[in-house]
């Protein structure tokens, strides 16, 4: 067993720090923590772990959408370079107004991962600047990120397929007799 | 009446006359200016060599009349001055205090037909302050922000010319007891070497003032660019010029000929680093009247070379150059009047693609161009073949190294100007600019066809250049109609040249014309290949802003290095040297009135010496 | 000789320049190919190409200048051909030889380029604009030890027409390549320059700049842009033969020297990086200017 | 020699040399669109080396003849491709190269790449496989030589002809349809 100790202490110390706006904080395992926070303490968590835990780099920003119970989750992907260690600081975010805490003052990198979930799963960041458009154009529809919008549907609308082709059955048959292999159920299920 | 006194009275008093209508109508004033123009030019073709004056003044005899030399230039000037007149009317409508303006430009013509006509000293110097006066008022005119600085600028070393021309004249009525010009001219071998030498550096100032030589460049620049662009024409195409008189006066007519070589060649090597420095400027101007005006610095080192080396082809090339310098500096400045005028601006910057809107504009702006970088087939050529032919035939490669170093870099800037004025993509902004007046734009076209017409055939000015030619002492020039030939016995024979141009042109055009006609497209500039991004109308992709980077990242370290050179070489002690010497320059017009007398005063003892 | 003679020969001139030159540039893509251990495409390629550019059924241009563009370049490579000696002693072959001199041809060879970069700045494509300013850039770098390189060589014989110097290399049957090293050397090393190839294609760059200057001709306007490369380079090299090799007293000569000094700057160009605009610059003011200089002081003392 | 050509079978005459030398002179507009992309290096360099059956690249839209779409296409790219082959001059081809260009491929389920090309630009050569190895790129080539040989390959014609159909399905996609208009 790899010795945690700095992991442990991480959490011992943001956990005195921060005191009851650390809802959880646990080692997933060796050069891993995970920290839930709140939306109000995000940014003085982020801070702190940036200027007195030398968490300088902001890995990533990412984004789950927790549909089932109205939430999307934010996950903010911090590097360590000294212990070589990453930090996953995560808050929840209400579905129905989803507004979070601008945070590229502090990397100014957030802001594109800002812009792509902005874009990606229509969560408003408060006064983040930069154009609407990422990496669509021109997107009218739901975000297409989010779980409940019905991306077959939506190609169903939007393309044609070329006609013959409307089920791919035929190329796994052909496959699956020249290579001699049975036909998973699970890919007979998916498909068109 | 005497000629020369009509033709002087026609500016002179026409000038006072001209004042007085504008006060009672403009359209009379316009009118009055125009035909004082032609009736200049007119009564200038009508005087002989043979028609003088003469009276007696104080013991000296002064005259008049134009000797064989100073005839091609007012040649120059009875051509660009009426047709910058009538450019003026158009030009300067809606401005106010046109009476003032008008007489001043009918002076400063009136000044220069004074200087042409000059037989002796002091009616050229005469002639010369009201020349210099008149072109600083005129400076004043547009009451723009800072241009008290450079009249200031201007009328500076304007005065450091005068006072050097002054003190000139009175050595030379100390030493010679004479004021004619052509008897200096041929009592000059007699002086004593140091009489010699003090004469003649002291003419050279004086007039290389007004010719805008290096180190006396200065005011060049600014004084060119900041005066209506009517007047820029004549400032920088005729007015230079005067420089250009005075110097072949002096270093041809006084040192060479009487074996004196040697202040030409430094004047050579001053006409080449003059040439070789306005172009690098010139590049680098936002602005396309900076730009000409830089372009005119760096094209009259061109003729101050050929005038400093003497020899026979030499001087022919710089006078023809002179000519041709007037021609195309005055199209260029008329066209960039035409454009200031249309679209309200010069600057490279804000300025794009005019070429629709003002396609006449255009075309002699593009003549005059080709002209100016000197490539076959158009009159330019014929000038820098000569000059360039002259220095290597005569051993001066050095300098032509110079001159064709500065002259290939002179074609940044002459695409510069066409591009950044005319050319690139069109902008929403100047949608609605329409062609200047026909009044603005006949002149310059008449120009340009002037410069085609040389550039195959220009023999039809080197008959009058041969006949001035005389003046200088070179009596047997043979020239050709449409020849050149360089004393090695070398020839370039033009209508070859200009034919088979002409001739391919016009075939391939027809060609790539007619082929496939229905299948080709005018498309607009906002169509063109940006990796398939279509350009919005907000978006405009026209490369301006610092056009010749590259080129000023390769000359720079090596600028740096010189000067860096320079600095190891003179050693530190030199800064305290340097600190001593800007007190000098205190910004306050008194002290440099003082610095101008001072000098005056030390030009003086010096000639004391002398006497 | 009569007037239609002199026609007659010149478009025979300018023929075979036409064809050599496409030759010539299929060679090179040939011996590029093969320095890159590929095949290559047939040496006839360039016919197909410019075939196929003047068949194009569409054009288009931004204005009367881009119209233009590709004359300026076309008259002036058949008027610099037309002043180049090609045989020596040929009545035949004289064109206009006698009419020019070394002077005129520098002027000329400027005028294309300049008409060109004219129509080029009327089709409002950024990148040509850039690609113009790189190429003015870089004529301003290798005209200065080029043009002192040739006044080494006009006052070292006294004279400034090509057909002297090629006349007096026939007669002493000797090149000036022999007698003033240090020009040839000079004026040698900066033809990769005046052919704009790689290392020094910062103009036509075209990863970075779409081709530059060209990106957007198509269609017959690149035809005849093809057309009078050609024919410009075919006189290019035999401008060069003409001053340091020698000469040539028939076309076969001219042919053979014309081809082996290609393969310098195709060779060059082969295994070279790209120099950025400066780059290239320094590089022309290094070598080839020291050692014009050099050939200046011999010549000049 | 009496027999002289009328002007079909001299046209006919024309219309063959310029075939002759469409086929024989490709050059292809650079502009990688998916990531099919990558086997077009091998094709040019010297493991395939496709110069030498008159292939090349060219750098701008202006001076190609054929527009290589590698791959899948987003709907953002395809409003930069149409644009692109509307810059092209005529006769111009089109090679949809990869699944993805005849049935979506492996994206059939994306919501924002295409998923038939033919809908929004004529294609007259597709080259199958996900990705096709350079010698079915090399194959397809051939293909479309074959057929501009023979005067086949109008897509550009039909292109021009039913301009009205293929806007439809462009601007079906491209709802901000902001371009200059189609105008040679």
């Amino acid at each position: 067993m790899a010795d945690l100790n700095f992991e442990n202490k991480l959490i011992i110390d943001i956990q005195e720090h921060f005191r009851e706006n650390i809802i959880a904080a646990k080692v997933k395992r060796q050069k891993r923590v995970e920290i839930r926070t709140n939306r109000e303490s995000i940014e003085s968590v982020l801070l702190y772990l940036k200027e007195k835990q030398g968490f300088i780099h902001l890995a990533h920003i990412s984004c789950v959408d927790w549909m089932e119970e109205n939430r999307f989750e934010l996950v903010f992907i911090l590097w360590q370079p000294q212990e070589k260690i990453n930090v996953l600081v995560k808050i929840d975010v209400n579905r129905l107004n989803p507004v979070a805490p601008n945070i590229d003052y502090i990397w100014s990198q957030a802001n594109t991962y800002e812009r792509e979930i902005r874009e990606m799963f229509g969560i408003e960041f408060e006064g983040l600047v930069g154009r609407r458009e990422l990496i669509l154009e021109d997107w009218d529809d739901m975000p297409p990120m989010r779980r409940d919008f019905d991306t077959l549907q939506y190609v169903m609308d939007n393309y044609k397929f070329r006609s013959g082709r409307e089920d791919a059955q035929d190329v796994r048959e052909t496959i699956a007799k020249r290579t001699g292999e049975e036909i998973p159920e699970i890919a007979k299920k998916y498909s068109r | 009446m005497n000629t020369l006194v009509l033709l002087l009275l026609i500016f002179f008093g026409g000038g006072l006359l001209t004042y007085l209508a504008y006060k009672i109508s403009k359209v009379v004033g316009d009118i009055l200016i125009a035909i004082l123009g032609l009736a200049g030019a007119y009564v200038f073709f009508t005087v002989s060599s043979q028609t003088s004056l003469t009276f007696s003044l104080g013991g000296f005899t002064l005259g008049l009349g134009f000797s064989e030399y100073s005839w091609i230039f007012g040649l120059l000037l009875s051509i660009l001055a009426p047709l910058a007149l009538i450019y003026s009317i158009p030009y300067m409508k809606g401005h106010d205090r046109l009476e003032w303006f008008y007489m001043l430009f009918l002076f400063v013509i009136g000044g220069m037909f004074g200087i042409l006509m000059a037989k002796d000293w002091v009616t050229l110097f005469i002639f010369w302050e009201i020349m210099t006066w008149s072109s600083y008022l005129i400076i004043l005119y547009s009451r723009k922000k800072g241009l008290d600085k450079i009249g200031l600028k201007y009328i500076f070393f304007s005065a450091i010319g005068a006072y050097s021309l002054l003190t000139a004249i009175v050595v030379i009525g100390g030493t010679m007891r004479t004021l004619s010009i052509a008897e200096t001219i041929s009592l000059f071998g007699v002086l004593p070497l140091k009489a010699q030498l003090l004469i003649g550096i002291l003419l050279i100032t004086g007039f290389g003032v007004k010719a805008a030589v290096m180190p006396l460049h200065v005011w060049a620049p600014d004084a060119y660019t900041n005066t209506p662009m009517s007047f820029s024409a004549i400032f920088s195409g005729a007015m230079s010029k005067m420089g250009i008189y005075g110097l072949g006066l002096v270093v041809v007519n006084m040192y060479l000929n009487h074996g004196i070589g040697s202040v030409g060649h430094w004047l050579a090597w001053f006409g080449a680093f003059t040439a070789l420095f306005g172009t690098f400027y010139a590049v680098v101007q936002d602005d396309a009247r900076k730009l000409l005006a830089w372009s005119s610095v760096a094209q009259l080192g061109y003729i101050v070379t050929g005038i400093g080396i003497g020899t026979k082809l030499a001087v022919f090339a710089a006078l023809y150059l002179a000519l041709l310098h007037g021609l195309f500096k005055g199209t260029l400045f008329m066209a960039i009047g035409a454009v200031e005028r249309q679209a309200g601006t010069t600057k490279f910057s804000e300025l794009r693609a005019l070429i629709r809107k003002m396609p006449y504009t255009f075309l002699s702006a593009l003549i005059a161009i080709i002209a100016l970088a000197g490539i076959p087939p158009l009159a330019g050529f014929v000038g820098k073949w000569m000059l360039y032919e002259s220095l290597i035939t005569s051993g001066h490669y050095w300098v032509v190294i110079f001159l064709f170093f500065a002259s290939t870099a002179g074609f940044l800037y002459s695409y510069r100007f066409l591009f950044g004025v005319f050319l690139g993509q069109e902008e929403d902004d100047y949608k609605d600019v329409k062609e200047a007046p026909a009044l603005m734009t006949l002149p310059m076209l008449l120009l340009a066809l002037v410069l085609i017409v040389l550039g195959t055939l220009p023999g039809f000015i080197f008959k009058p250049l041969a006949y001035s030619m005389q003046g200088l002492g070179f009596t047997d020039i043979s020239y050709h109609m449409s020849v050149l030939t360089n004393s090695w016995g070398n020839s370039v024979s033009l209508p070859y040249i200009s034919w088979t141009l002409a001739t391919v042109f016009v075939l391939f055009l027809i060609v790539i014309t007619w082929v496939n006609h229905k299948g080709t497209h005018n498309v607009s500039t906002k169509d063109i290949h940006t990796a398939g991004e279509p350009p919005s109308e907000e978006d405009n992709y026209h490369f301006a802003l610092d056009f010749y980077k590259p080129f000023m990242r390769s000359i720079a370290p090596v600028f740096k290095y010189s000067i860096t050179r320079i600095y190891n070489a003179i050693g530190r002690g030199i800064e305290d040297f340097f600190e001593y010497v800007r007190r000098f320059y205190t910004g306050n017009a008194q002290t440099y009135a003082l610095y101008v007398i001072i000098f005056f005063a030390i030009l003086l003892l010096l000639a004391n010496q002398i006497f | 000789m009569t007037f239609w003679q002199i026609l007659g020969i010149a478009l025979l001139t300018i023929l075979i320049a036409f064809i050599t030159g496409l030759f010539y540039m299929g060679i090179r893509r040939k011996v590029i190919a093969r320095v890159q251990n590929r095949y290559g495409p047939p040496v006839y390629q360039n016919f197909l190409d410019v075939m196929k550019l003047w068949s194009k059924d569409s054009n288009i241009h931004h204005g009367i200048m881009q119209h233009l563009a590709p004359l300026w370049m076309i008259s002036m490579s058949i008027a610099t051909l037309l002043f180049v000696p090609i045989a020596y002693k040929s009545h035949f072959w004289t064109n206009f030889t006698f009419n020019g001199d070394l002077i005129l041809l520098l002027y000329l060879m400027v005028f294309g380029s300049l008409g060109f970069a004219l129509g080029v700045g009327q089709t409002g494509n950024p990148n040509s604009a850039i690609g113009v300013s790189r190429g003015l850039t870089q004529l301003v770098g290798y005209e200065l030890p080029w043009v002192i390189a040739l006044i080494a060589v006009m006052i070292q014989y006294k004279t400034t027409s090509l057909t002297d110097l090629v006349a007096f290399q026939q007669q002493h049957h000797t090149w000036i390549a022999f007698q003033q090293p240090f020009a040839f050397l000079a004026a040698f090393l900066l033809i990769p320059a005046m052919f704009h190839y790689s290392p020094y294609d910062v103009i036509v760059a075209p990863a970075e700049l779409a081709s530059g200057p060209i990106s957007e001709f198509g269609g017959k306007y690149l035809g005849l842009m093809m057309s009078s490369s050609s024919i410009f380079m075919f006189a290019k090299l035999a401008l060069f033969v003409d001053i340091f090799l020698g000469g040539a007293q028939n076309w076969l000569w001219m042919i053979i020297k014309t081809l082996t000094l290609y393969m310098w700057p195709v060779l060059w160009s082969a295994i070279s990086p790209r120099y950025r605009t400066e780059q290239s610059i320094w590089s022309v003011w290094k070598w080839p200017l020291i050692l014009s200089v050099l050939g200046l002081i011999i010549a000049s003392v | 020699m009496n027999y002289v050509l009328n002007d079909r079978e001299s046209s006919k005459i024309i219309e063959f040399i310029k075939n002759f030398a469409r086929k024989n002179s490709l050059w292809i507009a650079a502009y990688g669109t998916g990531c099919g992309a990558i086997e077009i290096p091998p094709t040019m360099t010297s493991r395939y080396d496709a110069e030498r059956l008159s292939i090349r690249g060219a750098a701008t839209p202006r001076q190609a003849d054929v527009l290589l779409i590698t791959g899948y296409l987003a709907v953002k790219t395809l409003k930069r491709v149409i644009r692109t082959y509307e810059q092209m001059q005529d006769p111009k081809y089109v090679i949809g190269f990869g699944s993805c260009t005849i049935n979506g491929g492996m994206y059939w389920d994306s919501y924002n790449t295409i998923k038939q090309l033919g809908l929004y630009i004529p294609v007259d050569v597709y080259i199958n496989g996900c990705m096709p190895r350079p010698e079915a790129v090399i194959a397809g080539f051939a293909k479309l030589q074959e057929m501009i040989g023979k005067g086949e390959a109008n897509g550009w014609k039909h292109y021009k002809e039913n301009l009205e159909w293929y806007r439809q399905n462009q601007q079906r996609l491209i709802k901000n349809w902001k371009m200059p208009d189609f105008n040679w």
